[in-house]
């Protein structure tokens, strides 16, 4: 996998399931220079009906296969976790919901 | 910025072990930043994470020991891991200091972790190039 | 007395699930009636194939797969919420039935009970 | 059933003290049943709960001490307070029993609360007249 | 106040604001003879956009009391801790969110 | 640097808007710019009138009526959320102003924080 070279502006890293109230906001909150990675239950969002409002996104590889997942399936960039250190230097702040 | 900048990290954790799985990612996190060269300034326990730092954990014995895990990774690796006095002393994690300050039974804080201020997460925020936070999925 | 517990939490982010499966071994072990309801997120307890040696956690779905040989009746799947995360009735682990998690179903246990 | 009826409880904390409001409510409900003339069979703590019978806990002396005062309410009212094993060691709250067997450094179990098996909590299920649940709220 | 003295089925206790999952699942799930008690964070529902989803509701008086609200005001019975374990004791079952 | 904590929850039922609120006279003592934004069920903190004796809290109304004092710059209600809770402008504690809480708003802190 290659890492897009760019520059992020926020990285959100959002390690909660569609249902839980900072999901939402999160998204909402989603600037057109910033990325998004998935987490811990967050990866689940992939396989939701919330997927269609999801902007193009990362998800940790480890939760994936954790909950019976493969990222790649859902148009979905999978990253293992020295990937997931990469984008956040990348990125000029990280946000954690 | 480039993939190849050395950067330096404060990491708060804010969920506790076997409650959430934060102090799980932010390891996985932090043994992924020095591996590949980046400095974890120190580790900073907060909230419900104050929980990970207490010697009296004890899962069974076929789950991973995540305080013990953390210790040795801050121990190997020079971190201060540093829990919130304010957070800890509600939470019933104390050191010997506070043990006697307050005439408690006895002390529960696993080295290398030291009881501190908020201070050091202010500090954190200014000199570390990012503070990056790990919370509980709840 | 029978009882219904619910889990809503998806697996290995949180506990509280985990913890719901214990009190259901342990009613089932002074065989006391009870069954188990997957909803909300918590239908991710039973998509096949989970693999969690790289995040240093127990399989919850080998542990659910024990759970009718410790006498537990039935696992429950509530419908919309299988469809809201894109499980069909084929990607449920063994045993697993789909169910609509309605006012009837909760209706037919003497208690409904979350862990957390 | 009327308003008059006698009943007994079992109470289930499943929310940590300092981190949710579930102690608190729970504390409440359980004076309030006492006074009515009820009985509260047992207080069963479970998951992060099991917070709630730290020794250790040492709030600011200008907010209750929830532990202590469950405590109180505990011996004065006869009433069995109950550490679920599993959930407790989990999160390092021990007696002197499991100090031993686990070789700790020390233990951290506010009397008069126990620490014993979900068996317990099947128990209050099945004698109890109502069994009721004190859940966080996150 | 005067509690009803009908039978109640079920009571729901819930403690969650209206942006929990389990808000609306306990309003999905209350049958006919069902009893609604909102307490601790629960008693903001009241005031919000969702209280027209509810049905005949109590709600705990100290929580109001803690939050700057008076339950009358919002068409809700505000219940003391006594007039609590009444209601528990009039229900058939209770089940709390 | 300048620092927005983010409180989301209502108050009383859980602490860790209290630990919110710590997190931000702490940067305030250090003489570090912060600002709170009170979000969703945050924007329950903000009512007019709290009253948490009867459940033995301390009023976090009292608490940040201080935060000006201390050099919190700004206290801020998602003016959505506060539609959503029922809560008119004149109902807002002193000191405390209606702002939008968009990508904008908070593109405009280096640091934007949950403490939980």
């Amino acid at each position: 996998m290659k890492l897009p070279m760019s520059q992020i502006h926020t990285l959100h890293i959002l390690n909660k399931t569609p249902e839980h109230p900072r999901f939402n906001e999160c998204l909402a909150m989603m600037g057109p220079d910033d990325a998004l990675v998935l987490t811990e239950n967050g990866v689940t969002a992939l396989w939701s009906t919330s997927k269609a409002a999801l902007p193009k996104v990362f998800a940790t590889k480890a939760d994936l296969q954790a909950r019976g997942l493969v990222a790649e399936a859902n148009g979905a960039t999978s990253v293992d976790y020295p990937e997931l250190v990469d984008l956040t230097v990348q990125a000029k702040r990280v946000i954690s919901w | 910025m480039s993939e190849n900048t050395h950067n330096s990290f404060t990491l708060v954790i804010t969920g506790a072990p076997y409650t959430t799985q934060a102090p799980q990612t932010a390891l996985a996190f932090a043994r992924a930043a020095i591996a590949k060269g980046h400095t974890i300034d120190r580790i900073f326990l907060y909230g419900d994470g104050v929980h990970l730092a207490s010697s009296l954990t004890t899962p069974p014995s076929d789950e991973t020991h995540w305080p013990n895990a953390w210790a040795s990774f801050l121990s190997a690796n020079r971190v201060p891991g540093v829990a919130c006095v304010a957070s800890a002393l509600r939470r019933g994690l104390v050191d010997e200091n506070e043990q006697k300050r307050h005439e408690l039974t006895s002390s529960n804080l696993l080295a290398p972790f030291e009881i501190a201020g908020l201070g050091e997460w202010v500090e954190g925020n200014i000199k570390s190039s990012k503070t990056l936070y790990f919370h509980g999925g709840h | 007395m029978t009882t219904l517990i619910v889990i809503d939490q998806a697996p290995y982010g949180l506990w509280a699930g985990r913890e719901a499966l214990d009190m259901a071994f342990s009613l089932a072990t002074f065989d006391q009636p009870v069954s188990l309801l997957f909803t909300g997120a918590g239908v991710n307890w039973l998509r096949k194939g989970q693999t969690p040696d790289a995040i240093e956690q127990k399989s919850v779905e080998r542990n659910l797969s024990a759970a009718p040989v410790f006498g537990i009746e039935q696992l429950l799947a509530d419908e919309a919420s299988c469809q809201r995360y894109g499980l069909s009735p084929d990607e449920l682990i063994d045993g697993a039935n789909m169910a609509r998690g309605s006012s009837g179903l909760l209706a037919s246990y003497t208690n409904v009970i979350f862990s957390n």
